[in-house]
């Protein structure tokens, strides 16, 4: 069950408006639906093709925005899906089950929020500061290089961390990983114990989050992916561990107890072995 | 491009049918495993449809073991081009938690279900089938009993358990001697010479249909490295890919056993779903396509229903 | 978005290789009815090849049995999504015709070859065999000869035929001591519980590998008419859809068996045929695919010819 | 093998230059390819998708014309694969085996032709006319309605019947089965036995034809259909009963021993029985 308080997710038929490359291989979805139930951050729907061309199972993709009946989604090609989403054009019909999963806090009790997106981790992050800007410590992006950026959403509040800076630093953009910039505008001192981390990229950059996180006492909330099925909960397809009292740890859903979870409730030692 | 409507097809999906003791409030299904205990979904919404709950004769629950289950190691799940490789390895609740928390709650949003169980031995099928029973015996929407004598992921006894008549036979028979007043169902593994064999055990034993089929053992390798993909190697093939293979299965059965069946396996359209019809399937289960859209079953439920509306006044 | 190339991949297709007595000219192989008798095609033509028979290990014949067969009323063919369901019924020019026409111009054209024999029982495969290796003993570009015991749409014997242990040790011995100098395959159906059990018997009884899988039982229905669309009811299920199928059977075969295997099932591309080598297998063959496309295994040999020359020089 | 004299068939990738509707269900095919062996009326090609996209078995479509590097094809929409090709745009790849098959004679030995085509079975005997106009006796042209007929393709030397004549007689159509028309204009009086049929359509119009055939004693050469799996003799799925000596046939296959068959050979019990 979606939890209170979270939209009813949709299952429908829309219609691609717009899929322009924001670099090689990275792209912005948008389509049209009929419904709009709206979403909380962090959230994420299933895509497919229709009927007939259809994958086995959608692909899951973190809601961008969601404006005026038309939904958005940053993606990058990696596989047969997404190269297939890759080669649609406006007009083509996709399927779409969502908003899907357990979001990012929108309230975090009074502390700031300090955003970490790696990659096409950006999403939920993008969305969460486009709701909450007054409540954003700061916002860092990662990326290997220039052209793995999507520049357009990128405006001065991002601060962007490249592992290869290239020759232009465009945007302002630094060399080194989010982890690095995070580590020099709050030292961990204890001067700053009043944030909160919400992260969502790849798997080493979430446990480097997390360790900055626990050092500085801050809660952490991070964004997990997982292979998954059906993307609501009814096939246990795609588990994440979480500590299930001391030492001990059950299965818990990426996609609807996710994918973000509270970093304290994860079974660490589990999740390290794989 | 779609055949022309079947003209045959006078059957009303919608309508309650009996299966052995029990009226079924009807014949379109989800399979076990791929629709969870019935408590997910109910909220979503699709233009048309109240929820993904509209017109199911019956949610077959997940398969509950004696105790709970963490499953199998990631990846579970494997896409190939026409279905999936799934290695779940039976994770789930329990007997008793889905007796204390999942069947009354089904109870009360009043989901028809068929609860799916398996176990390591004919007694253990008893006694779950008795704890079953005890709980359920009053509740309206509990239907049927479905024993999953063929799940190929689970270690312990699962892989050649429901692969011999005798152990399928005596399974059977255990929860019979419990289960009187609700249908009785023995889910059969493909993954024989003769499945029509097991079906006359199960029939003999007393069972009021099968489900057929299970999951077909397939493997992915990962080109990257030469290995299997899935940590246990092989994992149960399902979706459009099997529906030709699950459909010879049911015609074996209804033919050589004679025995009603609940036919299962890659059935994603109306269309699908009408092949096992048409070969003498009493009611059928959507597993895969349920999993991709959770109003898959719903909508193949609405269209056969129109299909026969149409048939009638034709 | 092809999958990086496997660098694990180190043998040259192309290379000749032993299998029992008998080197093989090459890795790719076209399988048993899907290539006629390795006549056809000779004069096609396609960018970049000479023929479709450029690179091939071997092309296996289709079977030929005692008598010539005239097979199956027509439609012998149904194409679903993701394969094809056949029921040819063995239509073929029977054994005399096959060596008196059919091996003489296989040699003249230098086509490498395996022949494919059926039989009712296991004299009978010895007689074949006897009389195959009298005339084909001589020739340069015989080299073995498949044992189809599992070809699932002939009447007389076919569907049980080769799903018992003991008669595929018989048969096999039968041919074995006839036919010492060419390779023995046995070729599995995978309609069975336990395939394994197949090969250690196949084995132990003296062939140099076994081919696995033929077709799997399958049936279609006809919307229209709620009937199978095969005259036969069932027809055996190829291609894609069964590639999962294929290697989990291949898989079963070489780590509990231990038996030499050529892979088939499913095989389109090389990617497909790399899941085979991944496995264990000694060679591949490609059925279905060849149907589509005369130059598939040509091509799926020169791919992997230059993936392998890749990563000599890497 | 391809009989001696024919065009050596080749495997190669094409691109659409063209796919417009004739009416409604009813299209030409045109397709660019690299290679251009030539073709004789009668001979067709196996179609089919690209890879990822394709089809399991290809489809047999008869060659329509074949010009300066551009082959072309005329079809009607009725399943699946006839379905996807009618969406094919310009520029659109497509695979194609072909030309395959023993075709028509193009030497009738001194004999004329009558052509007898129905509905999609018009482009072998399209093809017999153009390249050989001055053997032609005559050539009708049947189909159910007008919209069934290719009117861009039937110049006035075609006779056409329909069976359903509809308000306008459109291009001179008359109400009537084609063998109406040639009963009309070869009466059975043996006056005019120096002509050979050729014929290519629906079965029952085969059979009739045959059997006018017959009566005026002359040769008869009929493209029969089957379904195909491969299209060059490797799997057997394609057989017609070929007359082995009296009372007895044996199967041949349509793809490489036909599609076109002299009538005289056919097992004609066999046949009919089906
Ligand atoms: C909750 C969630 C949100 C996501 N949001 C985004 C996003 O906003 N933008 C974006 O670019 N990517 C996102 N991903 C990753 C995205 O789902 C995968 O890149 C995509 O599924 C790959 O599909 P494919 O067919 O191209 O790749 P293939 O490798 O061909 O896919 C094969 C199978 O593996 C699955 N798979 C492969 N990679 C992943 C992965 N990294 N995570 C989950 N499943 C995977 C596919 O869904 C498919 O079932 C998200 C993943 C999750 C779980
Ligand atoms: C030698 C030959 C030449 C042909 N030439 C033409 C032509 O020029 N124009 C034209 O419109 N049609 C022609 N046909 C018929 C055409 O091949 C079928 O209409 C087409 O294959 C249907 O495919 P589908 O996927 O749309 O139909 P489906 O019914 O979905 O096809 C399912 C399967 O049945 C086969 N099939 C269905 N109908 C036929 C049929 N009538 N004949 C053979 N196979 C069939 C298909 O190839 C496919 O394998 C020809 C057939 C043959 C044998
Ligand atoms: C992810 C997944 C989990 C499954 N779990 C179960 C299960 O717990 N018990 C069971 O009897 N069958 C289980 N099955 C098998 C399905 O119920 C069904 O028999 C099979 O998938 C074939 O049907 P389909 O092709 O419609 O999926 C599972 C299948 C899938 C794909
Ligand atoms: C049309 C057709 C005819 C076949 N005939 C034979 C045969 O005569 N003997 C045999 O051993 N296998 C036969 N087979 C099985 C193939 O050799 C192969 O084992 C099977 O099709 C699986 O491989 P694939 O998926 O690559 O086609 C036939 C298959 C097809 C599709
Ligand atoms: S993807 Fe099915 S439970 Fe999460
Ligand atoms: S279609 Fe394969 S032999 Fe004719």
């Amino acid at each position: 069950m979606a939890a209170p308080g979270l939209p009813r997710p949709c299952r429908c038929e829309g219609v691609v408006t717009g899929n322009e490359p924001l670099g090689p291989g990275l792209l912005r979805l948008s389509v049209r639906l009929p419904l709009e139930p709206g979403f909380v951050p962090g959230q994420f729907a299933m895509l497919n093709l229709p009927a007939g061309r259809a994958w086995t199972f959608g692909r899951p993709l973190s809601i961008l925005d969601w404006l005026a009946g038309e939904v958005s989604f940053l993606y990058r090609v990696v596989g047969r899906g997404t190269g297939e989403l890759a080669g649609l054009k406006p007009g083509a019909a996709v399927t779409f089950l969502g908003p899907l999963g357990t979001p990012f806090p929108l309230d975090l009790g009074g502390r700031k929020a300090v955003l970490v997106a790696g990659g096409v981790g950006l999403p939920p992050l993008f969305a969460w500061r486009k709701q909450r800007p007054q409540d954003v410590a700061a916002a860092y992006f990662g990326a290997r290089d220039q052209e793995d950026a999507p520049w357009p959403l990128l405006d001065s509040g991002w601060r962007v961390g490249l592992e290869d800076l290239g020759p232009s630093a465009r945007g302002g953009a630094r060399q080194g990983l989010v982890t690095d910039l995070l580590e020099e505008d709050f030292p961990a001192d204890g001067t700053r114990d009043d944030c909160t981390v919400l992260a969502c990229g790849p798997w080493p950059m979430l446990e480097a989050v997390h360790r900055q996180a626990r050092r500085r006492g801050w809660p952490c909330w991070l964004s997990l992916e997982e292979h998954m099925g059906c993307g609501y909960g009814a096939c246990k397809g795609c588990v994440v561990p979480v500590a299930d009292g001391p030492d001990a740890w059950r299965p818990a859903t990426c996609c609807q107890d996710g994918p973000v979870f509270d970093a304290a409730h994860l079974a660490w030692p589990q999740l390290e072995r794989t | 491009m779609m055949p022309a409507t079947p003209q045959w097809w006078r059957v009303d999906p919608l309508e309650p049918f009996q299966l052995g003791p029990r009226l079924i409030p009807g014949r379109i299904w989800t399979a076990s495993g791929c629709f969870a205990y019935g408590l997910t979904g109910h909220e979503m919404t699709a233009p048309g449809f109240a929820s993904p709950f509209a017109g199911l004769g019956a949610v077959v629950t997940k398969t509950v073991t004696p105790a709970a289950r963490a499953g199998n190691p990631m990846p579970r799940l494997v896409e190939t081009p026409c279905g999936a490789l799934n290695s779940i390895g039976l994770e789930n609740v329990g007997l008793d938690a889905f007796i204390r928390d999942v069947m009354p709650e089904l109870e009360k949003r009043g989901v028809p279900f068929v609860a799916s169980i398996a176990a390591t031995c004919p007694e253990q099928f008893g006694e779950m089938a008795r704890a079953l029973q005890e709980t359920g015996g009053g509740l309206r929407h509990w239907h049927g009993l479905e024993l999953n004598l063929s799940c190929p992921n689970v270690a312990e006894g699962g892989h050649d358990f429901g692969k011999d008549p005798h152990t399928v036979a005596a399974c059977v028979r255990a929860a019979r001697e419990q289960v009187t007043d609700r249908a009785l169902l023995a889910k059969l593994t493909p993954n024989v010479g003769d499945i029509a064999a097991l079906a006359v055990a199960a029939s003999g034993a007393g069972v009021d249909a099968v489900s057929a089929v299970n999951t077909f053992v397939g493997l992915e390798v990962d080109l990257a490295t030469g290995e299997p993909i899935l940590p246990r190697r092989f994992g149960g093939y399902s979706g459009p890919a099997i529906l030709p293979l699950a459909l010879a299965k049911v015609d074996e059965i209804v033919r050589k056993a004679g025995v009603p069946v609940v036919g299962v396996g890659g059935i994603a359209t109306a269309e699908d779903a009408l092949k096992f019809f048409a070969l003498g399937a009493v009611a059928v289960q959507v597993g895969t396509a349920q999993m991709r859209d959770p109003f898959s079953a719903a909508t193949i439920a609405r269209r056969l229903h129109e299909i026969y509306l149409g048939n009638k006044r034709g």
